[in-house]
């Protein structure tokens, strides 16, 4: 069952958490399907060497990804989101195609960075994800400027981004937050709490590791969910979404949850993370979670969920070929649109 | 369209204004740039006539500012940042050359903005509130870089920056705020666009070519004047923006002179001079008469106490001397 | 009287706020009145177009910069201070002569940077106090740095810095407080909430105007005190450096005040603050308070605090004097100390 | 004193644990640096060797870091701050230029510390784990810069870094990492020091002078070598360090030589080798037989992809081509 965001600060007009419909809980689980399929697969493309770089698996967090996206406006004229390098599933259910990630992973041109860029910086005007960059937090005072265009426009869209429990230490985490309280711009901070950054425990981190705290340093109301309930993170983000969508400016969602592997897949995190812990949290999967709230407290047919997990395990089949099929994009590309052409974006003016 | 006198300060608040009238899109931000109109007064009065939502004081946060402004970019607006003083740019150099700089090159997604910098010294400012930034960023593909000398520069150019789709940062003296002044075409509809990239041959000469920006091309204009009474003809060439870089300008200019004395406020090393005479050395190599020579700023920072200030910058009668050798060599 | 600080956050052993002898009590009035005076003198100088650049004063806030200094060691081997440019009094506590203050202003030979740096950027190492950059926060990791240092060596020396309001919205203000926490450094940063940054008040700095509770996003223990009240500062600084200097990690504190004039003294601040509040917070005027208490009190005698007032006149007249004497600095200096000669620092190792 | 064979990783490691050896105020500090010995093993077992109080994990924070880098430096002791990768020093930018570099020109009072950054290109990192950043510092009077190409000038010159009284940004190239390996003279006591601002000449030749560093180095000399082959005498110079720059070393080669290629892996328009160029053009013009030649990479982001990649950067055959034309001007 999901468990209840547990509220820190006040929201404006407390509303119940919103009951998740079976059709939407069974929505969530095809994303997460995909989503697990997808990266189990590229993880193994790594291994046989096939992908450039190094790659990074968001396994055991796919109850985040899905649940944050799943609530967003997709598509031209939708909501902003800037999703974590964890969070694989925040692109496919807000657009990108599962074949162009695979295509980012080998660096092809159908990638949507054409193979200039690699893993998860992926973005594209057409789904409104903007490309993540390495630099942590970066993308936080972005996500706080799109919120603000949408404010000065009038819109009700609103800008979404995840961030780690590292990124929280670095200074445009500060600024983005703060200013967003102060311009009262409908933006969503989503923050993953998994403990680890890289080798770096979350006591090393910071004193306060309840990160959902830090939010209220900038009087931005905050709660902290279960992060491996893929329900609870879905009502908290409606919720959140909707308050920001109403004009009653940012909120903040903690999602407490645990790294199931290394940094990347290069990272022997063996060495460092404690195996008991990886263990106990391995119980808590938030796809096994879902799959047995499903069949248990929603009666849903094992029939159903094998054909999706059918359907997803031909659409990963069929990502993979066409990626692998794609060739690179001719090197003479390198050189080109470092600038973007005189007027760029004037068809929207 | 009108013509009033402007101040180069006065063109660059102007060139705002008339963009904001006619594009909805075009906002500022910064500190106190809103009731007040900023540290200079150079969004005067915006707020008053554009709201809020268009004239926006933030906190004391300059990557938060640029951050902000690159969101809202590709949000489908056209921010202005303006830093309180070029200096500050140091604290927004990550989101510069990390999202602003390379977003299209990556997706094709264009991020159109300007940061305004009040730039440079001579102000007595010290250390930290007279930095010359522009050769902060010519290092970093998909910035664009303007260095306006003149109040018509500035607003033209402003206006151009302001339409260009990529990511602009925008030197504009303080030491010229107030000291330069002319009329000036403005006007929504009408005023002058100055396009970015191309240079402007001030004064054409035989004998030697300056090739300046911002601050120091009235001393160097003079040094022509001066060096006309002595019979040189003086070439000089105000690049206006570094990039995109008039290298034809430049290469054709040191082609027909022979000789290249390269001029700016900023130090020397690692300054942009060093790029030009780079340029010059290899593609104008077979036309050169002299040595490729360049008058910059002390490598130190910049020092508060007048006297050592005055030591630190290049001064009229150190580009005097310059050419003098040059035309003489 | 002396407002106790408030206690937010439980300081591990909470100490009463120590007594504050009549002789210590004098002592600051000394150094405040020295402090107001010497700015006072040095904005008539401003005004008589004898310095160069703007002039930044403090008037009304030197409870906080007195208050924060008296508790520390100075000199070598003493604790380092680095204060904001509104803590003038700090840097003639912590040991800078007067005359080298004016020096300063005026850009002479004999300033603590030679001329090649104005106004209150003024360090030397004899006195712990490293030369304050423009950059608002900046200097908050290096003070943390030094903390560390002292830590690192077992040194049971503390590390302080002050800022405003508005240094608070900076990156650099996040990442040295997180940093100070997690390493428990000993550091005590101190705020200056004078409720105005520049033109911009604290309402569009910050959706939480009381400072202290930034801290506590970091887990770091915090006060805040009524700025105006050098015996509260006192207290609260005697009690923080207690701390810190037993190696219970860092402390914060706000001192909650108002800004009595422009930002500097080029401002029009009549355009934009709120005369009734300057009215309001003329009469908590910290001078005239600690008068009062002195007077009233303590039966302080009033010729004991005249003494004073005649003595601080001579030695501010005598500073101007002996700046106004000096020269600028060689023009051939501007050559010089880029970089440190080899060898620089050793005799210490 | 002993004298293993060493990667070049292996050297910048052995140089921490010497001057860590015998002067305790040395310690390192960064992200994961302390009991995982950092993302590329260059401190590893320097916690278990000096504590947790010389060998600091650190929070996510690169201006924090750095800036308490300065402080612990001010306050006597001697930090090595390690960024995870050269590129996220666009987050200490301010810190660097602002607090490290202009410290002791104001007050002087020294600032003894090194930034080290993993650096460069060529192993698929893509436009945010590939900089090179050296060319980010040169502009700011009092950094200095450090650019090994070799094993042991990775060991001596972070050596003689780290006992420098002032901010050193140390650019370590991560392909060379692994790659490059020779025997060092090691040992707390004895170990080789190299000095900064000393050139070395790996390669002495009457025709032309090849100019570079780092990375570009190896490929410089195997183009040496194939010239040789066809009768061509290169001389090839590594600077080693840009700051301090040794102009003697240059100028010298060139006004033997009368030509000049300057080649780095780091993109041309504002790299380090425009200012060697500009200073051969000015200060050894007379010399000049030919053009001024740079090769570097492309002046964009740098791309991800293998082809893209390797189209972005300077290879062998890019320096032997320029190489080529020049020895035949
Ligand atoms: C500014 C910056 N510094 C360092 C890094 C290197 N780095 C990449 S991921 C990472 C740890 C991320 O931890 P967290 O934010 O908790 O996210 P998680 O990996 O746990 O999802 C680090 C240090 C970076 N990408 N950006
Ligand atoms: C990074 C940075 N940005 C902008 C400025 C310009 N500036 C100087 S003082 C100031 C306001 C300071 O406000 P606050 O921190 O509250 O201190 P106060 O002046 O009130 O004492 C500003 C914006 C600066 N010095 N540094
Ligand atoms: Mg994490
Ligand atoms: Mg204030």
């Amino acid at each position: 069952m999901s468990t209840p965001a547990r509220k820190i600060s006040a929201v404006p007009t407390p509303t119940p958490a919103p009951a998740v419909s079976d059709e939407t809980a069974l929505d969530l689980f095809y994303w997460m399907v995909l989503t697990r399929a997808t990266e189990e697969r590229a993880l193994n493309l790594y291994r046989q060497g096939k992908l450039p770089g190094s790659y990074y698996t968001g396994r055991g967090q796919e109850a985040i990804s899905i649940g944050m996206a799943v609530p967003l406006r997709s598509g031209p004229g939708g909501d902003w989101l800037s999703p974590w390098i964890r969070d694989l599933g925040s692109y496919l259910v807000h657009g990108v195609p599962v074949w162009r990630m695979f295509a980012q992973f080998m660096g092809k041109a159908g990638s949507t960075t054409r193979g200039k860029d690699g893993n998860l910086h992926i973005g594209g005007r057409e789904w409104n994800i903007p490309c993540q960059v390495s630099h942590m937090a970066d993308m936080i005072p972005l996500t706080v400027g799109a919120a603000l265009a949408y404010k000065q426009r009038g819109e009700d869209r609103v800008a979404v981004t995840s961030f780690g429990d590292g990124a929280t230490s670095r200074g445009d985490f500060h600024e983005g937050l703060n200013i967003a309280a102060v311009l009262e711009v409908p933006a969503v901070f989503v923050a993953e709490n998994n403990r680890w950054a890289y080798t770096t425990p979350i006591s090393k981190q910071t004193k306060v590791t309840d990160l959902y705290k830090k939010a209220l340093g900038y009087g931005i109301p905050a709660v902290e969910v279960d992060g491996n309930d893929v329900l609870a993170v879905y009502s908290a983000m409606v919720e959140a979404v909707d308050h920001a969508r109403a004009g009653r400016g940012p909120r903040f969602i903690e999602c407490k949850t645990y790294r199931m592997a290394g940094h990347a897949a290069h990272d022997k995190f063996e060495s460092y993370m404690p195996m008991e812990l990886l263990a106990e949290w391995s119980d808590k999967d938030p796809l096994k979670r879902l799959e047995q709230t499903l069949r248990d407290d929603r009666s849903v047919d094992e029939a159903r969920l094998e054909g999706i997990r059918t359907r997803v395990k031909d659409e990963v089949h069929e990502a993979v070929e066409r990626a692998a099929a794609d060739g690179y994009a001719d090197p003479a590309e390198a050189h080109l649109d470092v600038f973007a052409p005189e007027g760029w974006g004037d068809d929207d003016a | 369209m009108t013509m009033p006198e402007l101040t180069y300060l006065e063109a660059i608040r102007a060139a705002m204004h008339d963009e904001m009238e006619i594009d909805e899109r075009v906002f500022v931000m910064g500190e106190d740039v809103g009731r007040q109109g900023g540290a200079f007064g150079a969004t005067k009065e915006l707020q008053q006539r554009f709201g809020e939502l268009r004239s926006i004081d933030t906190p004391v946060a300059e990557s938060g500012i640029v951050g902000v402004a690159v969101g809202a970019a590709m949000a489908g607006q056209r921010p202005i940042a303006e830093m309180q003083f070029a200096d500050f740019v140091s604290c927004a150099f990550d989101q510069l050359i990390t999202c602003a700089a390379k977003m299209h090159y990556r997706i094709g997604w264009a991020v159109p903005m300007v940061v305004r910098c009040p730039n440079g010294g001579g102000v007595g400012g010290g250390p930290y509130h007279s930095e010359n930034v522009e050769a902060w960023f010519h290092h970093h593909a998909g910035l664009k870089i303007v260095c306006p000398a003149t109040a018509t520069d500035a607003y033209g150019l402003l206006r151009s920056a302001i339409r260009d789709p990529n990511p602009v940062v925008f030197c504009e003296h303080k030491f010229l705020y107030r000291r330069v002044k002319e009329e000036v075409t403005t006007g929504a509809h009408d005023g002058v666009l100055v396009p970015l990239g191309k240079a402007a041959v001030l004064r054409e000469g035989a004998d030697l070519s300056i090739i300046t920006y911002a601050s120091t091309v009235q001393l160097s204009l003079a040094v022509a004047d001066t060096l006309a009474a002595e019979g040189v003809a003086v070439e000089v060439i105000d690049l206006r923006c570094l990039v995109p870089f008039d290298r034809d300008a430049v290469l054709s200019s040191v082609r027909k002179t022979g000789k290249a004395l390269i001029v700016h406020e900023d130090n020397l090393t690692g300054g942009f001079g060093g790029e030009v005479a780079a340029v010059i050395a290899q593609d104008a190599f077979e036309h050169l008469d002299a040595p490729v020579r360049r008058v910059a700023a002390l490598d130190t920072p910049i020092p508060f106490a007048p006297p050592l200030e005055r030591e630190y910058l290049p001064l009229e009668e150190d580009i005097l001397a310059a050419a003098r050798d040059l035309a003489a060599y």
